[in-house]
């Protein structure tokens, strides 16, 4: 029987921070033993509980792409005990990780469909997974047209902002990057909150169209009837949920939405199947 | 609760009063080291199943 | 005791209906003998589930926590006197609240009860000073006097202290009271034998905190017991971490504490607390003179500064 | 079924015998009350009681547990990797545990041994144990176990059913572990017309139930106008948020991970954790999905008596033992909870039906 709650013992192998408020870091991580690796297969969507030995796991969603070998990335906000203690380690120190853990975004469904990917703040890294992964050669072609609409306070607040540069100068992939302000004057990008952008920039819906939201339940909340005036359909909005998980495998019972555990049963559910759960999330 | 007297010690010490501190510490580690170690609040590692 | 249940019930009707109130805060009529369960009355006609009797030991002061309402609450001694220290911390405006006062004559122990009986209890009623109590195959009359919880037994503040209304004539107070032989029983013991008294006491814990939940002076946002930065208690039930939790919870209700026994009530497994608590208040009964609850013009000894403190523990 | 009889006077004997091939767990007296505990060398189960006041739910889920252990020594080559605790799943016999406590395993085991993953300090713990139940003679009068899919003789989750008969006891044998058990003891001398003597008790004891639940529309309610129901305020208002309820529970699963350390060694343990505290759903940011008393109440019974139900189709996540109703401090009643579930109907569909 293998042991669910059992750790993959990793190496930190960089250490990126990558906002202005220095809160947010990202973890590259090695696997100690290559064969892991393997076991570790997951898909855009999944996350994993990092574990820091001697004070605890905190689950997080996977910030690096399946189409990316050899290591996994985390973007982590520093919030709590295990987080913020996950801040002051160094490159080469030894943790665990667990999973991957959690269903994913449904991508056979939308295979041959376009896809609008939504996010804000730092709720971004499964969705620079999900970038990269369509990006991917061998992935490009099962999908027609891609638009990120992606929005921080600040620019200094934007994540991967090299990949961010890099994608705006593609013309397979169009990209809606915004910020609710800004004195720079070198700003070229968009100016205001996510709703606004995404009722001036996202395609209406043709059936075509399946929209991945992920952000703050602020975010969420101002654009839901955006994407409804739109013409999306409330299975065509994807949507990637947040609760306190422990165990990650539907057991520990505190992420429950209804009788659907965030851990297990998601994080990602569509707005259809959400509208029928008690809102505790 | 089960301290034994002579564990715990109250003084009032002025920012000023340098050398009083010197000897109430060193009398009060005295006392307690008299009174050996009080092993009841040691923690180890919880006997869990 | 029993009359009372009319008189509250007339009292609440009308300040519901003139729109005094929201709310009243009182009992209704539980599902096991000697349990009532707390409740609220919105409406005139809800008042018709409240209920009196000895069985209502649960302190309601603790249900007044931040509430925005304006509330009648029923409140006995040690209710009304929770009541003043929620007044004097902030956690309720006294111009929120009309006191219907319910002065007391003891609320009736049920584990004692319990541990008389070899069967499961089955009803208790209550007549003229007396408790009635059946099981399956036996009836037994007892003096309610001799089944009091004990800190209703050493009660020196029966009457509710603050009150708007009262569901009935004040009661007599008792006199010549001992209200501290158990502690000096604990005082006279040798360090060690303090230490294997307490080791015994809580032994039964099994960390639920119905104690601190139970008692109105444990409002925390976050009890230190589940602080987790920095963690300064484990979460087992390993004994030093259960001392530690009983031991601070009882400091910080020092100088607070009306000893109305909520805790004790509220304990699954039976452990008597209230040995922490009072030998707190006693205390400060002694050394401050201090009584928690009775007035709302001085400060607790414990938050206050005075001159002539003598400080004779300081050396 | 096969049933043995097994005279009072062989009791002790037979129970020593067995402590040689398994760890004996049983009820036994503690100050005031029962509890369900490990026995300790040569010490004898103590039937005297009506239930325990904890469940039976710790000797496969104990409240803490070891996991892994560790070493924060980064002089030590194996330093912060996590490494199986050491864990004694030898044998284990409950001597005497309520067949509610026995049944309420199997819907536990829903939660802890899933098609996708697997608890093995659950699931170990569990095939290691053999249940020797004891029938009760005499529920009391907050057992609800005849109407929450259990009884005072139910054998479902039980090795071996052990039923009272005065000088002797009769011992139904349920499964093979069972039988094995009664050998290992020496006890092998079958009754006559034991299942009849049996079935005769069980009448007696069941007709002594008088509590019940209704739990037949529950299925059929749509979640979201449960979960909206006006009740709640209702039912939450005495709660003290304690977590007596969930602690005393057979059937509450919920658990906690935590780690601690001592200088350089550390263990992750499994313990207890209840939906009554506001910290088991507290987000990192402040926020917190099940902020208010009422939200936790309802979530304490809406898991039990609707996603339990809607989850797994079997029944309501509840044994009917009763620990809940009277052991909250302040007398809230699953029982009149359920019934107001159960019979519920949205304001605006009773108005249709008038």
């Amino acid at each position: 029987m293998q042991n669910p709650y059992l750790p993959y013992p990793v190496r930190i192998d960089e250490i990126i921070t990558e906002t202005e408020d220095k809160n947010l870091k990202t973890f590259k991580f090695v696997f100690l033993n290559p064969e892991d690796e393997k076991k570790f297969a997951y898909k855009s969507g999944q996350f994993g509980e990092l574990s820091v030995t001697g004070k605890g796991e905190i689950p997080i969603g996977i910030a690096s792409s399946p189409t990316e070998k050899g290591f996994v990335k985390f973007t982590v906000n520093k919030v709590g005990l295990v987080s913020s203690f996950l801040h002051t380690m160094k490159v080469g120190d030894i943790m665990g990780i667990r999973g991957p853990l959690g269903n994913w975004y449904p991508w056979e469904t939308m295979e041959g469909k376009n896809v609008v990917i939504i996010g804000g703040g730092f709720a971004f890294t499964t969705l620079r997974s999900s970038i990269i992964y369509m990006l991917d050669p061998a992935n490009r072609s099962k999908f027609k047209d891609i638009h990120v609409i992606y929005g921080a306070r600040s620019p200094g607040m934007l994540l991967y902002r090299d990949e961010l540069a890099e994608w705006e100068k593609r013309d397979d992939i169009n990209m809606h990057i915004t910020v609710d302000g800004t004195d720079d004057p070198d700003w070229k990008y968009n100016v205001g909150f996510v709703p606004t952008i995404t009722e001036q920039k996202a395609p209406s819906s043709d059936g075509e169209t399946y929209a991945i939201i992920c952000g703050p339940p602020i975010m969420i909340k101002f654009t839901q009837p955006v994407l409804d005036n739109l013409g999306y359909s409330h299975d065509q909005i994807i949507m990637s949920l947040e609760n306190r998980m422990k165990c990650g495998i539907g057991m520990c019972g505190r992420c429950n939405i209804g009788k659907e555990f965030v851990c297990k049963d998601g994080p990602v559910f569509t707005l259809a199947e959400l509208n029928n759960t008690p809102k505790e999330y | 609760m089960g301290i034994e007297p002579g564990r715990l010690h109250f003084s009032w010490v002025s920012s000023a009063e340098a050398t009083k501190f010197i000897e109430v510490v060193n009398e009060v580690t005295e006392a307690v080291r008299a009174l050996g170690p009080h092993d009841n609040f040691v923690k180890h590692m919880p006997k869990v199943a | 005791m029993v009359g009372y249940t009319d008189k509250i019930r007339e009292i609440s009707e009308r300040l519901l209906k003139e729109g005094t109130v929201d709310m009243v805060i009182g009992f209704r009529q539980g599902s096991m003998p000697m349990m009532n369960e707390p409740c609220f009355a919105k409406r005139p006609e809800d008042v018709e589930k409240l209920t009196w009797d000895s069985n209502c030991g649960i302190n309601l002061a603790n249900y007044l926590t931040d509430r925005k309402e304006k509330i009648g609450v029923i409140a006995k001694g040690c209710d009304s006197r929770n009541i003043v220290t929620h007044i004097i911390e902030n956690k309720i405006k006294r111009d929120q609240l009309v006191i219907i006062g319910v002065p007391c004559k003891g609320m009736i122990d049920r584990r004692k009860i319990t541990s008389m009986f070899e069967t499961e209890i089955l009803s208790v009623a209550e007549e003229d000073g007396k408790v009635i109590v059946k099981t399956g195959d036996a009836e037994k009359i007892l003096e309610k006097e001799e089944v009091l919880q004990k800190n209703c037994a050493v009660c020196i503040h029966r009457n509710p202290v603050i009150y708007d209304e009262l569901a009935a004539d004040l009661v007599e107070e008792q006199k010549d009271i001992d209200r501290y032989a158990d502690i000096r029983e604990i005082e006279a013991m040798s360090p060690e034998d303090k230490w294997n008294y307490f080791d015994d006491l809580l032994s039964a814990c099994v960390r639920c905190y119905a104690c601190r939940n139970a008692c109105p002076l444990c409002y925390c946002p976050t009890c230190f017991v589940d602080e987790s930065q920095p963690q300064w208690v484990g979460k087992t039930t390993d004994p030093i971490d259960t001392k530690t939790f009983h031991f601070l919870r009882a400091y910080h209700c020092a100088g607070r504490c009306t000893d109305c026994g909520a805790c004790e009530r509220a304990c699954p497994v039976g452990i008597n607390m209230r040995t922490l608590t009072k030998k707190l208040e006693k205390d400060c009964f002694e050394y401050y003179g201090w009584e928690a609850g009775l007035t709302l013009d001085a400060r607790p000894p414990l938050d206050a500064y005075k001159p002539d403190d003598p400080e004779d523990f300081i050396k | 079924m096969k049933v043995i009889k097994i005279d009072k006077k062989d009791w002790a004997d037979g129970l020593a015998k067995l402590s040689g091939g398994y760890r004996l767990f049983g009820p036994v007296k503690d100050k005031e009350f029962h509890n369900f505990k490990e026995l300790d060398n040569g010490e004898l189960p103590d039937f005297d009681f009506s239930n325990t006041k904890l469940s039976a739910k710790s000797m496969v889920f104990p409240q803490a547990e070891a996991m892994f252990k560790y070493s924060l020594d980064e002089n030590e080559a194996d330093h912060h990797i996590m490494k199986e605790a050491e864990k004694d799943y030898s044998p284990r016999a409950a001597i005497g545990i309520r067949p509610c406590d026995a049944a309420a395993f199997l819907l536990v085991k829903k939660n802890f041994d899933t098609p996708e993953y697997k608890d093995p300090y659950w699931i170990n713990a569990y095939e290691a144990s053999v249940f020797v139940g004891l029938a009760c003679n005499n529920p009391c009068s907050t057992c609800f176990c005849t109407s929450a899919g259990c009884g005072p003789f139910h054998e479902d989750g039980l090795d071996v059913l052990l039923a009272d008969a005065g000088d002797y006891f009769l011992a139904k044998v349920i499964t093979d572990k069972g039988e094995k058990l009664l050998q290992a003891a020496g006890w092998n001398t079958e009754a006559d017309a034991g299942e009849d003597q049996i079935e005769t008790l069980k009448k007696e004891a069941e007709a002594k139930i008088t509590a019940s639940v209704n739990t037949d529309g529950l299925k059929d309610k749509i979640t979201t106008e449960l979960y909206d129901a006006p009740f709640w305020e209702d039912v939450a208002f005495a709660c003290l948020n304690c977590g007596t309820c969930t602690y005393v529970c057979p059937t509450c699963w919920c658990f906690d991970i935590q780690d601690e350390t001592h200088g350089t060694s550390g263990i992750r343990m499994k313990t207890w954790d209840s939906c009554m505290y506001p910290l088991f759903t507290l987000h990192g940011s402040g926020h917190n999905p099940r902020g208010t008393k009422v939200h936790r109440v309802r979530q304490r019974f809406m898991h039990k008596l609707k996603y339990y139900v809607d989850k797994y189709g079997d029944g309501i996540q509840c044994v009917g033992c009763g620990r809940c109703i009277r052991l909250c401090p302040v007398n809230i009643d699953i029982r009149k909870v359920c019934e107001l579930m159960n019979s519920y109907e949205p304001a605006d569909a009773a108005c249709q039906v008038a």
